[in-house]
């Protein structure tokens, strides 16, 4: 079993986890991250991508709006390559809340949102696709963002400073004594390999799984989950992010993200994080309703489904307490619960991810009495290899300007050549093995039409005559792979997907017998 | 505008394996047939012919033995296709299928009366049937571990010699491996394009100089399925006597070769034999009353046909046969009863590889024992109208490794009693 | 002396005109095969080519093609009758007024000792011709607006206008002349003596020739007009036929009978006199600048045609050139002629591509959009050689289209294909990245991608991805769909698939799920031309 | 049966012959052809630049042969192709037509989808009849071996241009056949022969005919039949001219159907323009 030593360690690689890290490299504190599955595996990869202009909370909780707003502004200024400035139009259909959409405009400007009211015509020729029956629709400040990209770029810029990040390693022993964890051990799933890590901090930033985390110390955290859905289109339906103008529901929102649209969500309640995944009713609900809104929902291809599950802790007992900073997101101080050294991080939104990580590496630094201050209001965010793979469209676009003969794609659909897939091979040898999956994170892998079915064959002997793979682990990484695919196939199985899952079916099972 | 009307009597839908079987039975009993379909169905095939390797599916029992797992079939699912044809038509339909294939110099074979192991692309195998007579070589090279050569192509996509290597390497110790440059090697290759580029001779002279020094002690060679289309025989035996070893084909991803050649095969020679074939069109309205007649693409050039009988064999999403919507599937022809009308939430397993199989691959057209399509409550819906193939309720063909097996002999059912109803 | 000097400057500048043309043709030059050659090379070999061409039985044939094609005009007559008794109206009635009405103390006195122009059968014929000439030009106009692919130009126009005038000024000249009295004073006062009461004589030419006198004239008077009439025979009849044999002009004099005096008083016939004359002469000098010029090109350049040396090629293009008479011939029967109904671009029609060639021959700079325009012109050209086969003035049109389009080629306007190949794709898109679109059927529509499931099907069966090397060919067909569904049509455009696809449906066909590859790549062509051809450079 | 006779661009300048051929071959098979002077190109070349363009230029030929009261006979397979597709596009669309016929009304014209287009190997198989040219075959080509050269665009897209199964057609085959001689089997016969992208790019251009000559000698053929005005000269003109003394492209020459079908059927061989 390996021994390492850290000052900081980061439980979980979803935004807030790796902002953490960035925030505390910047601060010149040294951190591992520890997740155990891979870079926004959770919440984080599983949701609209938008960068909320806070109008959507103004009702429902000012403070959040407003957060929602100056964090917003400090992105688009030092994060713009994650950004589609896309703007938005809050758009209600006859029969929404008449009341709602004419106090919206005053409550924006009590938190200082930008709100332009624009005729229904107008909104029309902006965005043809709106229904015929818009009552009403304001311009707003909302844009979309690409929240691998962020992730990866956070992390890449904490690994350049000196951090480090291991994937699939999954915290399951706090060795607590003296009040303190002393270390944590960890495993990596792949391998079933043990490492034990010291830290004088250890932030849990498992966001869904931050109880289950907690638990591993004794601290328990009353957490409640909310799963929401949401399906990508084949091509993109708007030019803005398109927002129901009513009281924050299911269904609500439309957003662009670079070739396609993505829409959601629902919310559903559930008691357990095993098996997340969108199903029919859920999709058919969506569609049903957001069709009311924006009508060619009903008729376009979607590509795939996914869900995520939001982290919602029960407040009810800790009310005042003087820890939950806004009631967008939780961060608790263990010490209180007998652990000197943890602190939870949970909750909040993807637009907060920047604020959620200073107020955490804050505290951090309050604990190891560093008196280093946040940089990342300031510092712009470095654009580099590591994310740049995953923006819809982009990797065609670069690939056409190298124009080299030899390099041929792998992946038709999202046009993704041998040399990218280099690249994205070197960027996860950082942090373990490469895998089909761990490629298809960092990149626009089996996203296309085809979810998989020839890219996963093409890239895996790839990677065996790159010698990145041996004996028959091909066989189950592209199982793997596929399944992973699939889960988000499955609840829009009608038209052209059926045919081509039928293909994929024919390909892996009828022929390639895969599955025996 | 005037429309040309066809006259015949039988009219086969589809250009799969199932329809191409329909058309080839039919003309060789004389029947006046035309046939209808797209136009490259086959070359998505990848040319081995299943009959039954694998059930139940949920144990993943692996027969070898495809007759005696036919019986067990015949008595644990009563609807499944194979329920309705004696084992005899099975093998009666593919003698007459074998025998037509090797007279288009396409020659298939089976080994020992037995299912046999195909070694895909990954590595892993398949059982199946009925291969390819190029293929066959590699299924004794496997059994008795013979020292081997397997080849791939640089920039042929999809394709790793290493990956079946490493994929083997508890099966079959004896292979080694070597990655050739094909012809003109800075682009992207394409199994189809190789293969005609292999039928000049100076171009397969070319390939094994190149293949000739990695040889060495492997006694035979096995190299992906791009030998020849047209001429795939004299380019096997060509290739086997410039190398010194024997030569097996490995077959490739669609579009594959060895299925292309399948329907080169059908699609020149069903023509001589005089079966009217039309490919990339499609039926637009179909009328019965005692007979059918069917209006053919083409805004005002359309054409009709006249038949007396119909072969349905249009396959399931892919072919075109069955199409689906949020609620529900169809028939998209005939409209006809489709067994299955599970809710959308059913169709599928949570896991794609879902050993005992996704619901909605059972579903599809029940029939009597004649293949004519029933409807619910079992009532014949048109008595000159029969369903083949893949269309076919219960079942599982990816699963089951049955697909040609079933196509072939329902086929071959539909035609014989298409002719004794006749009369 | 206003005559002569007015005369004078024309002749000279039709002298200068038609040496400074003449130059031209050995100084202009079109086709890359033109550009080795100096001028004196082409004087020199143009003029032993001439004398070659006389002096050997060639001579014959170019005869015989004088006489059939020039003089007869048997290219004509079989295209068109209407046309050919057009020209031979306007060529022949012109010659002949010239001849015998310009030219009347030259000629028509020399060969007729009695000739006046008063006279019949000259007054006559003077007024036939001119009809002649008249109706030559009614059907010109008639048929240039009959004919929707003929197109008619300001040289048009004014040649047309210039004639009318000449003719019109004429018969309104004479028609003024017979009434005019202050002319018949005049005569009387040159031919009559003094003493002679001409009272009968005006009262007779009051009745017969409608002259108009300020005094009041009893012309009912029979003493009166018998008188007029002796002295009539005695004095003018020698000279003067009676006015109804101009039977155009006459009438124009009875009609202006009714202001007969104030048109007397003013003079007006001597101011249309100098209109008519000045007309003439304007016509004279601008000859050898108008598309009349031909008279003299057409048989030169079917005299250097025959002498094939490659010098004299070249300056029978440019001669050629000159004999375009602008007559639309070519454009009637132009196999191409009618995209210009959609194109709206005039360099499609033949007639008028040579007209914008002739530019381009004086190696003078000429307007990148006016290059394009021929360029595009000369690239939609067949090469069906029926313009050729059917040019009254024998230009070999073929030839020069073949040359037009090297020069062209050779200052960097090339065909589509290989303009849009000096570019790569992304250097393309990223050129028209600001340039406005207009959505079209297939391209802007990603449902039509939306079929398909990635099967490569197209890539595998494409003869051309078959064919070529790496670097012939940039994307798969299947590739270009994925631009395409990805948005990035820009990209896809100009790719070398796109622009080297051999249009043979192998893809279209094999598509299992019926995508309209091919289709779509026409539309991604046409969408290529219109998108980049305002902002390519040329080289 | 009589029919305008559509003869294209290229035939008056570059191959008299096919035209010579054509009509006399038919004329003894008693098809009458009218020709019709003011015929323009069919609109396959600016097809690339202007679809419109080249609908505009079917739909002008059609009136044409409307007004003559003529179906078309063309014996070039590109001119069929695209007549036949852009009178597909105008069938299916009124607003199309609706703007044509604007057009065309200028010169007194009219498009209506009652004309026929038919392929010169189309009219003999389907119109005379295998049968009757049987009669006429005098002199059979018994063992002559031809490559029958489908040309691309008279066979696909197949639900358009419906000439014969657009990816195992036989029609060509059968015509030889009935000439006495023997068709070959060949792997590239319905590919392309390269002409579309000659003078675009000439290189590619020759590649694909010498794909195909090197596959006909395969096939042991000893000519290349075609049928099609732009198939012709790149098989004849072009190869001639670009592939002169080049010894590694095997030597079979291209023969124009009608040639062949006037051969055996006796006809002289001048009037077969040889």
């Amino acid at each position: 079993m390996a021994n390492l030593e850290t000052q900081v360690l980061i439980i979980g690689g979803g935004a807030t986890g790796t902002g953490i890290a960035r925030d505390l490299a910047l601060r010149g504190i040294k951190c591992i991250l520890a997740e155990k599955d891979d870079i926004n595996a959770g919440a984080s990869g599983a949701n609209h991508g938008l960068l909320h202009s806070g109008s959507r909370y103004v009702a429902s909780d000012a403070e959040a709006a407003i957060e929602c707003r100056e964090e917003g502004e400090i992105l688009k200024r030092l994060a713009p390559h994650c950004i589609d400035n896309t703007g938005g139009i809050f758009a209600a259909v006859s029969g929404d809340d008449e009341k709602y959409i004419s106090d919206f405009p005053s409550m924006c400007q009590k938190c200082g949102i930008s709100a332009k009211p624009i005729d229904i015509k107008e909104a029309k020729e902006l965005e043809p696709v709106l229904s015929e029956k818009t009552i009403a629709a304001y311009l707003t400040e909302d844009a979309s963002i690409d929240p691998f990209m962020l992730s990866l770029e956070n992390m890449a810029q904490a690994v350049s400073l000196g951090s480090s990040y291991m994937r699939h390693a999954k915290a399951i022993e706090f060795k607590i004594e003296n009040g303190k964890i002393k270390y944590t051990k960890l495993i990596n799933s792949k391998t079933g390999e043990e490492t034990k890590v010291f830290a004088e901090q250890i932030v849990n930033a498992a966001g869904a799984w931050a109880g289950e985390m907690a638990e591993l110390a004794s601290v328990t955290i009353p957490m409640v989950y909310s799963k929401g859905s949401l399906v990508i289109t084949q091509k993109r339906l708007t030019k803005r992010v398109i927002n129901r103008l009513r009281k924050a529901s299911d269904a609500d929102i439309l957003v662009p993200g670079g070739a396609v649209s993505i829409f959601g969500t629902t919310s559903i309640r559930i008691n357990t994080l095993d098996a997340i995944y969108p199903t029919v009713e859920e999709v058919d609900f969506m569609i049903s309703e957001g069709a009311k809104m924006v009508p060619i929902l009903e008729t376009t291809r979607y590509i795939r489904a996914y869900a995520g599950v939001r982290p919602l802790i029960s407040l009810g007992a800790k009310k005042g307490d003087d820890r939950s900073v806004s009631r967008g997101f939780v961060l608790l101080d263990h010490t209180e619960n007998g652990v000197d050294n943890f602190i939870t991080i949970t909750g909040g939104k993807l637009t907060t991810y920047r604020l959620m990580a200073e107020k955490t590496a804050d505290l951090v630094c309050r604990h190891l009495g560093i008196s280093a201050t946040c940089k990342t209001r300031e510092e712009p965010l470095p654009s580099t290899t590591h994310g740049k793979w995953t923006e819809p469209a982009m990797t065609p676009k670069m690939w056409m300007q190298k124009q080299k003969t030899d390099d041929i794609l792998l992946c038709e659909c999202e046009m993704i050549s041998k040399s990218a897939v280099d690249s994205l091979i070197e960027s996860a040898k950082q942090s373990g093995d490469p895998a089909l999956k761990v490629l298809g994170l960092r990149s626009r892998i089996g996203k296309g039409p085809c979810q998989g079915a020839f890219c996963s064959l093409r890239i895996a002997a790839y990677m065996y005559d790159k010698g990145e793979l041996n004996l028959d682990s091909g066989i189950s990484d592209i199982k793997f792979f596929l399944n992973e695919r699939w889960r988000g196939e499955r609840p829009l199985q009608w038209g052209t997907p059926i045919i081509q899952s039928e293909i994929a079916e024919a390909i892996h099972c009828g022929f390639l017998s895969i599955e025996l | 505008m005037s429309r040309i009307e066809l006259k015949c009597d039988l009219l086969v839908i589809g250009s799969g394996i199932a329809g191409m079987a329909a058309s080839l039975f039919a003309a060789n009993r004389g029947i006046k047939t035309i046939q209808i379909g797209k136009t490259n169905t086959l070359s998505f095939t990848s040319g081995l012919m299943d009959v039954l390797a694998v059930h139940p599916i949920e144990e993943k029992r692996l027969w070898k033995n495809p007759w005696d797992a036919i019986d067990t079939l015949k008595k644990d699912i009563s609807g499944h296709p194979y329920s309705k044809v004696s084992k005899d038509t099975i093998e009666k339909a593919f003698k007459e299928l074998v025998a037509f294939l090797k007279s288009a110099d396409v020659p298939y074979a089976n080994y020992q009366n037995k299912n046999v192991n195909i070694i895909t692309p990954i590595g892993t195998l398949k059982p199946t049937f009925f291969v390819p007579e190029s293929m066959l070589n590699g299924v004794s090279a496997l059994e008795e571990k013979k020292p081997c050569l397997i080849i791939d192509f640089y920039n042929l996509k999809g394709f790793s010699a290493l990956q079946i290597k490493e994929t083997l390497k508890d099966k079959w110790q004896n292979l080694r491996t070597a990655q050739i440059k094909f012809l003109d090697s800075s682009k992207e290759q394409f199994a189809e394009q190789m293969a005609y580029d292999l039928e000049k001779p100076k171009n397969l002279d070319k390939l094994a100089k190149e293949i000739s020094p990695h040889i060495k002690d492997a006694e035979i060679l096995g190299i992906p399925a791009i030998l020849g289309v047209k001429r795939h025989s004299s380019v096997l035996s060509k290739l086997q006597e410039l190398l010194g070893v024997k030569v097996f084909e490995i077959p490739t991803i669609i579009p594959s070769v060895p299925g292309i050649r399948l329907k080169k095969a059908f699609e020149d020679k069903l023509q001589d034999i005089g079966v009217q074939s039309f490919y990339s069109q499609e039926v637009i309205q179909v009328f019965h009353k005692d007979d059918f007649v069917f209006d053919v693409t083409g805004a005002a050039s359309m054409f009709k046909i006249r038949t007396k009988g119909v072969i349905l064999s249009t396959g399931r999403f892919f072919g075109g046969g069955l199409s689906a919507d949020r609620e529900k599937i169809t028939e998209t022809i005939f409209n006809l009863e489709i067994y299955g009308p599970f809710l959308r939430k059913v169709w599928h397993e949570l896991d794609f590889f879902a050993p005992r199989g996704h619901n909605i691959n059972n579903c599809g057209i029940e029939t009597d024992e004649y293949f004519h399509p029933i409807d619910k409550s079992g009532k014949v819906i048109f008595n000159n109208l029969y369903a083949v193939g893949s269309i076919l309720a219960h079942n599982d063909w990816t699963r089951m490794k049955c697909g040609t097996g079933v196509s072939v002999a329902t086929a071959y059912s539909a035609v014989n009693a298409f002719l004794n109803q006749k009369g | 002396m206003f005559f002569s000097i007015s005369f004078k400057i024309s002749l000279a500048i039709f002298v200068l005109g038609t040496l400074y043309r003449i130059i031209n043709w050995f100084r202009f030059k079109i086709g890359t095969d033109a550009l080795s050659f100096t001028m004196i090379d082409r004087i020199k070999s143009g003029v032993i080519g001439i004398f070659k061409t006389i002096f050997s039985l060639k001579i014959f044939s170019i005869i015989k093609v004088l006489i059939l094609d020039v003089v007869l005009q048997i290219k004509i007559i079989r295209a068109d009758k209407w046309r050919w008794i057009m020209h031979m109206c306007i060529f022949y009635g012109f010659m002949l007024l010239l001849l015998m009405h310009a030219f009347e103390n030259q000629i028509t006195k020399a060969l007729f000792k009695n000739y006046a122009s008063t006279l019949n059968p000259f007054m006559f014929l003077r007024n036939l011709f001119g009809a002649i000439v008249i109706f030559g030009v009614l059907i010109a106009v008639l048929r240039r607006k009959k004919t929707p692919k003929i197109l008619t130009n300001a040289h048009d126009s004014f040649a047309i206008f210039l004639l009318f005038s000449i003719m019109l000024s004429g018969f309104v000249l004479e028609g003024l002349k017979i009434i005019s009295s202050p002319i018949f004073d005049e005569m009387v006062s040159s031919y009559i003596s003094g003493s002679d009461d001409i009272t009968p004589l005006k009262a007779y030419w009051a009745k017969k020739f409608h002259v108009v006198f300020k005094e009041k004239i009893n012309i009912n008077d029979e003493k009166l007009l018998s008188e007029g009439e002796s002295s009539h025979i005695d004095n003018c009849a020698s000279c003067h036929s009676m006015p109804e044999t101009a039977f155009i002009s006459y009438p124009f004099a009875v009609s202006f009978k009714h202001f007969g005096n104030t048109l007397n008083d003013f003079r007006v016939d001597r101011w249309l006199w100098y209109f008519h004359v000045l007309s003439c002469f304007l016509g004279l000098a601008y000859l050898p600048f108008s598309k009349f010029f031909h008279i003299l090109s057409t048989p030169i350049n079917l005299l250097l045609e025959p002498a094939e040396e490659e010098k004299n090629k070249v300056t029978s293009r440019i001669i050629g050139m000159d004999a375009c008479t602008h007559c639309g011939v070519c454009t009637e029967n132009c196999s191409v002629a009618q995209i210009y109904q959609v194109t709206q671009n005039p360099n499609i029609l033949p007639s008028e591509k040579l007209a914008s060639i002739k530019l381009l021959s004086r190696g003078k700079k000429v307007e990148r959009e006016k290059l394009n325009e021929i360029a595009e012109g000369s690239f939609i050209c067949t090469n069906c050689y029926r313009c050729t086969k059917v040019c009254p003035s024998g230009i070999n049109l073929d030839d020069l289209w073949t040359a037009s389009k090297n020069t062209l080629i050779q200052q960097g306007y090339f065909e589509p294909h290989n303009w849009i190949a000096q570019k790569s794709p992304s250097e393309w898109a990223e050129t028209v990245k600001k340039k406005k679109d207009e959505p079209s059927d297939l391209i802007d529509n990603p449902e039509i991608f939306y079929g398909c499931v990635q099967c490569s099907t197209c890539a595998s069966v494409c003869p051309v991805v078959a064919a070529s090397n790496g670097n012939e060919i940039d994307l798969t067909p299947q590739q270009v769909m994925n631009l395409l569904r990805m948005g990035l049509k820009d990209l896809a455009m100009a790719s070398k698939m796109v622009w080297n696809c051999t249009t043979c449906y192998m893809c279209e066909e094999n598509c299992p799920q019926g995508i309209r590859v091919t289709d779509i790549f026409y539309e991604l062509r046409n969408k290529a031309y219109i998108r980049f051809k305002d902002v390519k450079e040329n080289v | 049966m009589k029919f305008a006779f559509f003869k294209g661009c290229r035939i008056p300048k570059d191959l008299p012959e096919y035209e010579l051929s054509t009509k006399v071959v038919l004329n003894k098979l008693g098809v009458e052809l009218v020709d019709i002077e003011e015929f323009n190109c069919c609109g396959y070349p600016v097809r690339h630049l202007s679809t419109k363009a080249s609908i505009l230029s079917t739909a002008r030929n059609i009136a044409l042969a409307r007004r003559e009261n003529l179906d078309i006979l063309t014996p070039c397979k590109c001119c069929y192709g695209n007549l036949m597709h852009s009178n597909y596009m105008l069938q299916g669309s009124k607003d199309l037509k609706n703007e044509i016929n604007l057009i065309l009304s200028k010169e007194g014209l009219r498009w209506e989808d009652d004309i026929k287009i038919k392929h010169l190997l189309y009219v003999l198989s389907n119109n005379v009849g295998i049968d009757v040219i049987k009669k006429h075959v005098k002199y059979p080509l018994t063992n002559m071996k031809i490559a029958a050269h489908y040309g691309c665009h008279a066979l696909r897209p197949g639900k358009i241009v419906k000439f014969d199964n657009p990816l195992a057609p036989t029609i060509f085959e059968n015509l030889i056949q009935v000439a006495g001689a023997k068709p070959v089997d060949w792997s590239k016969r319905l590919d392309c022969c390269g002409n579309p992208l000659w003078g675009k790019n000439n290189n590619l251009s020759l590649k694909l005919m010498r794909e195909k000559i090197e596959d006909a000698k395969l096939a042991d053929a000893e000519y290349i039949c075609t049928a099609c005005s732009y198939c012709h000269i790149q098989f004849d003109m072009i190869r001639k001219r670009e592939l002169k003394g080049d010894e590694s492209v095997p030597n079979i020459p291209a023969i124009l159907y009608p040639q062949l079908l006037g051969l055996a059927m006796g006809i002289d061989k001048n009037k077969l323009g040889f």
